[in-house]
């Protein structure tokens, strides 16, 4: 008989890497239960391809470099249906496809895989469609299925469509078509309720803490009302919430820190709120994140906690 | 661009540092970027080191085109800048010695690195072309080598955690490093047009 | 490799400068023009055959001149004549070639600061006879030049569906933006020096007694 | 008012921590037919010398190996019979031990004991020479020789004895069913340690999952002199040394010193027990109280005799409801040891026997570090686990060491928390045996 010999300790917690993506992939539920809602299967198509082609890249790669197969830790799955969701709904379908096979392979996988990557790479993908299709990825479709049920197709044809720069500050929106998400947008971030749903799933079950969310959105509010905008409006309207919600909370690129979480969280809401009032793009969100990203290593760097018994040692 | 006021100066400083960052959006000084940006502390220690050098070369060389549009030698401006920048780098690096040998101690090492880094030829050749007065030469050569400063620490930063990541084979060393230049870079086009 | 033999030939010379010792592949020198001219191939080129020219003619006047250069005034001697070279690039691209000048714009007068120009100087042409210098140069000169434009290919294609301009991909064929701008720039030098890598390492894990 | 320490892990949530299969089962003594005791079962000083040889018969108490040095600690005879075997045994850890093997004849002919009688008014300075006849050392598991942590060196300034009856660590409930069952004891043996160190302040640190405990022990301390009852948050690592210290007192070890630096002496609640019965009865240290639970058909809290071998344990338990087990472990899931086999003795710092199925016992796949942040939040010492799990990987002892890895206290609790199913504590554990060999080279 052989006993299993090792250091302790000997039983671990439950919650290991899949569960917690499984657990993002289900806090993302209400906002594609939403997105299918406003946009129909337009939307469906739009998160299966970039769902697809993520998960394929991640294959394609990891069977071509020979690495362990982590298609199971749902990260991959994760990426791509972030990307989906990223995308405005009268999008043509090669464009998250190249998103994803973006995020997978350039963002994630060249620097080592899950954990490695230093941008989030939905994110990023986000960004260079961004830069590369800028009118694709800025015409966004005001969603009247909540309004005229039934009639979201006239306004994929483009009747509707608002190829606006500033989808985020249309005048007359009220507070109850931003919560519901009767606004322009991409397909997964308008619906505020539902990413609401999706933070509080994240915080029951204890995936992400409180800090960068709260410190984004608080950060956003305070200086829009400084800069006399009305903060709720800045804070519901565009990607802002979802961004705060879903993308600033990803593990790999945030500080480990509670202090370096919360100054993460700050400085995003300080670029949201600098970008969209000085800057070239009418939504900031996608580059604060990002910036703050590359300023993770530098934080985790500068700042140290007390270690116990460390003070009085001098003393 | 050119500096009028308070105001203008913040835009100017902005616009060098964030917006038309050396490194991100104009592709100078990328040797010293890529080479010198494995660990923050050297890299700092080389933004620092070049921030000191590009503000006297960009004050140096203000004076030298004067005397050259005077003789109306104008077009030995490549060669009399990169002379000028030369000397002075040499010079610096003996007067460093002399009296701040604890600066010295710091910076000393990067100081030869930098007649080769071409963003302190590029930025006195910027500031002619742009016909920039005094004020604003040493300003634009002061904030664009803190934003080079900027990148390279931050690029170390990146680096250094890099380290312990399982980069492909083929991808370790140069490829990654640009690979993760060219990401930075698009976080960095987030801040296009805060200067308009 | 050059130094391993102890008589370098035009030929190995050559052909070391192109392949072998390629600059922009293999030892990654002068990266600044590589990423910044490259956003189309007749740039590419253009900057290429100008650094060549340069090269070529430093190579030869330093490789003349290195008996009678002390040592310690080595580099600004070095500097000056290639800075003498660019001039006169400069001066006759601003003359006949006045689009190009402008597209290339302040990355001609940096060629002086292009460490492959005075890396050269340093390793081959002050060791090595005037010829054998110039030949060295144009190796390592059209090595960089079918590099960048191999990487300007790259990225016109995919940034604007042309190549040299003209136009292959066809009318409906969305340009992916970003290859033409920054990212774009050290995205595709940092794949294609990967790629080459992976070749090589690939051919050597082949054959290895080929390449010793 | 409940008192804690910042940082710490609620291990096994979903089973309770483990204890609900034993924490209501009262102790019951068991006896095997032969005990194998290890001669080497304190730290801090040689392994006794045994002085009977084989086919001697032995008295239940008489002292079979002696101390050697001051640190050191007799080891007592803990049944009466034949001494069978002198000789090297394996037990746990890499080598083997020196053990006496002694075949029971169920007599329990007991030496002739001398005790002190009441711990308030014996002579004090013979207390702790008292507690090194009775072979005590610390039953919380390492295993210090309690008389030499009671003697105090030149100009210690202690004011409080702390004892730890957190019992924080997974399945175990020996301390907890101890306190509920002889609370009057572990209080003497509290007061026998403040008598002999004429310290002051005693408390008795209980987590607040053992309701219970605290009610009898608050009930056997009413009217002692100096004795407080302490009621700290259930939490792991609670009772780590460092730890129950800043929780009681609100002071800080200093890195790299020890409790009495912070003016603290801390004991384990066992401990404190045999300490008083060494005291009152002159009974030397020769049974405990072991939890054996796991895949054991009835988990029970056992009163063993030093020596009894692991599996004659578990058959009292009713043996395995398993075919094979996976892993026995001697003490908790999170710091407990694996047995290489099954025939290893209990000794004096065996709190708990776990058995763990096959399946629970397979060791995870580490996978990369999603820097989820949960091992920075959880590590009781305030360290950046993961940066010295990097750091151990890189083989960069120097920054480890500059990064505070000396002041880790192998709790596992980031390991335990990291969803990567990462070996942090291990890694750890590795750096810290080459540094300090390199230490030692280096003096």
């Amino acid at each position: 008989m052989a006993l299993h010999i090792s250091t302790g300790p000997h039983l671990r917690s439950r919650q290991d890497t899949p569960s917690l993506m499984r657990d993002v992939l289900i806090a993302l539920c209400p906002a594609v239960a939403a997105s299918l809602y406003f946009y129909g299967f337009k939307a469906l198509w739009i998160e299966l391809i970039a769902l697809a082609c993520a998960l394929l890249s991640e294959y394609v790669w990891q069977r071509l470099m020979k690495k362990p197969m982590r298609l199971g830790d749902f990260s991959a799955a994760v990426t791509g249906l972030l990307i989906g969701l990223n995308m405005p709904a009268t999008v043509p379908l090669w464009v998250p496809a190249i998103g994803s096979v973006f995020a997978i392979i350039i963002v994630k996988q060249l620097f080592g895989g899950i954990g490695h990557n230093f941008l989030n790479p939905a994110l990023a993908a986000r960004a260079v469609l961004l830069t590369s299709w800028p009118s694709y990825m800025t015409k966004a479709t005001v969603p009247l299925r909540a309004l005229t049920l039934g009639f979201y197709e006239k306004t994929l044809e483009g009747v509707d469509t608002v190829a606006a720069a500033t989808p985020l500050l249309m005048p007359g929106t009220d507070v109850k078509d931003l919560l519901f998400g009767n606004i322009p947008g991409a397909i997964g971030e308008t619906c505020k309720i539902a990413i609401l749903l999706g933070l509080i799933y994240l915080l029951i079950r204890g995936v992400v803490r409180w800090q960068i969310p709260v410190c984004m959105l608080g950060t956003v509010a305070l200086l829009s009302w400084i800069l006399g905008k009305d903060p709720m409006t800045a804070v519901l309207s565009g990607g802002v919430l979802f961004g705060a919600v879903f993308m600033a909370t990803d593990y790999v690129t945030t500080p480990m820190l509670k202090v370096g979480q919360a100054i993460f969280g700050v400085g995003c809401g300080l670029l949201v709120v600098l970008i969209r009032n000085f800057g070239n793009y009418p939504e900031g969100v996608t580059y604060a994140i990002l910036i703050m990203n590359i300023v993770t290593p530098l934080l985790d760097r500068s700042l140290n906690r007390k270690v116990y018994g460390e003070v009085k040692q001098h003393g | 661009m050119r500096i009028t006021d308070v105001g203008s100066f913040f835009l100017f400083m902005v616009n060098c540092i964030l917006c038309n960052n050396f490194i991100f959006s104009r592709f100078l000084g990328c040797c010293p970027f890529l080479g010198v940006s494995s660990k923050v502390q050297t890299a700092t220690g080389m933004g620092l080191a070049v921030t000191f050098v590009m503000g006297i070369a960009s004050l140096v060389t203000y004076f030298v085109n004067l005397i050259l549009v005077a003789l109306g030698l104008e077009y030995l401006q490549t060669i009399a800048f990169i002379l000028v920048i030369a000397a002075l780098v040499q010079f610096v690096e003996m007067f460093m010695k002399k009296s701040m040998p604890s600066l010295y101690s710091a910076l000393g090492i990067y100081l030869p690195l930098i007649t080769t880094n071409c963003a302190v030829l590029a930025v006195t050749i910027m500031n002619v072309e742009n016909s920039y007065n005094l004020f604003e030469s040493v300003c634009n050569g002061v904030f664009g080598a803190l934003g080079f400063m900027l990148a390279i620490v931050l690029m170390a930063g990146v680096r250094e955690r890099l380290e312990t990541s399982d980069i492909p084979k083929s991808f370790k060393g140069f490829p990654s490093s640009l690979i993760t230049a060219g990401l930075l870079s698009i976080a960095f086009m987030g801040f296009q047009g805060l200067v308009k | 490799m050059a130094e391993k033999s102890n008589k370098p030939t035009m030929r190995g010379v050559f052909i070391n400068g192109v392949l072998n010792e390629n600059p922009t592949f293999r030892l990654v020198l002068g990266t600044c023009p590589t990423l910044a001219v490259t956003t189309s191939a007749i740039n590419g080129i253009g900057m290429g055959l100008a650094a060549t020219f340069v090269l070529v003619c430093s190579n030869f006047v330093v490789s003349c001149v290195r008996k009678m250069i002390p040592d310690k005034a080595r580099i600004p001697a070095f500097i000056v004549i290639i800075a003498t070279f660019v001039t006169i690039v400069q001066m006759v691209m601003q003359a006949f070639l006045p689009s190009l000048y402008d597209a290339l714009g302040l990355f001609i007068p940096l060629i002086v600061v292009n460490c492959i120009i005075l890396a050269r100087a340093e390793a081959f042409a002050s060791k090595n006879g005037p010829l054998l210098s110039a030949v060295d140069g144009l190796g390592m000169g059209l090595g960089f030049t079918c590099s960048i434009t191999l990487i300007g290919i790259i990225r016109e294609l995919i940034g604007n569906g042309s190549v040299f301009g003209i136009s292959l991909l066809g009318a409906s064929y969305q340009p992916m933006l970003l290859f033409v701008l920054a990212p774009g720039g050290f995205i595709t030098y940092g794949l294609v020096l990967g790629i080459i890598n992976a070749i090589t390492a690939h051919r050597q894990a082949k054959n290895p007694e080929k390449e010793e | 008012m409940m008192k804690s320490f910042r940082g710490g892990v609620h291990p096994l949530p979903g089973l309770h921590q483990g204890k609900p299969l034993t924490d209501s089962k009262p102790v019951k003594p068991y006896v095997s037919e032969m005990v194998c005791i290890p001669l080497n079962m304190h730290i801090a000083a040689a392994p006794s010398k045994p002085i009977v040889k084989k086919g001697d018969r032995v008295l239940m108490g008489q002292v079979i190996a002696e101390a050697v040095g001051p640190r050191g600690i007799p080891v007592h005879a803990s049944v009466s019979g034949t001494v069978k075997e002198v000789g090297n045994v394996q037990q746990l850890g890499a080598r083997t031990s020196p053990c006496i093997t002694i075949e029971n004849d169920f007599q329990d002919e007991w030496v002739e004991l001398h005790g002190l009688g009441n711990v308030e008014n014996c002579d004090a300075s013979a207390i702790i020479p008292a507690i090194q006849a009775a072979g005590i050392c610390g039953m919380g598991g390492a295993g210090f020789p309690t008389h030499a942590k009671l003697t105090l060196p030149e100009g210690a300034k202690v004011d409080t004895i702390i004892l730890n009856g957190a019992e924080c660590e997974t399945y175990l409930n020996a301390d907890h069913r101890l306190m509920l069952e002889n609370p009057v004891r572990v209080v003497d043996g509290l007061r026998a340690a403040m008598r002999a160190t004429g310290v002051e302040n005693g408390y008795i640190a209980i987590e607040d999952n053992k309701r219970d405990a605290i009610a009898a022990v608050t009930k056997a301390a009413t009217g002692r002199k100096g004795v407080h009852v302490v009621t700290l948050k259930a939490k792991y690592p609670q009772g780590a040394e460092k730890q129950i210290i800043k929780a009681v007192t609100g002071r800080e070890v200093p890195s790299g010193g020890l409790p009495m630096n912070a003016g603290c002496i801390v004991m384990n609640v066992g401990t404190a027990a045999a300490v008083a019965q060494a005291v009152i009865d002159g009974r030397p240290l020769v049974e405990r109280i072991t939890t054996v639970t796991g895949r054991v058909r009835e988990p029970s809290n056992l009163l063993l005799r030093v020596g009894t071998i692991f599996l004659d344990a578990i058959g009292a338990c009713g043996g395995y409801t398993v075919e094979e087990p996976g892993k026995i472990i001697a003490g908790g899931t999170m710091t407990g040891i694996c047995a290489p086999n099954e025939t290893i003795s209990v000794t004096k710092t065996t709190g708990g026997i776990v058995v763990l199925n096959k399946q629970e016992a397979t060791s995870m796949e580490e996978s990369p570090c999603i820097r989820c942040s949960r091992c920075v939040e959880v590590c009781p010492m305030h360290l950046n686990p993961y940066k010295l799990k990097n750091l151990c990987d890189m083989n960069d002892l120097e920054t480890a060491r500059k990064n505070n890895i000396m002041d880790c206290i192998l709790c596992s609790s980031c390991s335990y928390i990291c969803p990567s199913r990462r070996w942090i504590m291990s890694s750890i554990k590795n750096a810290r045996e080459i540094i300090a060999a390199q230490q030692k080279k280096g003096v």
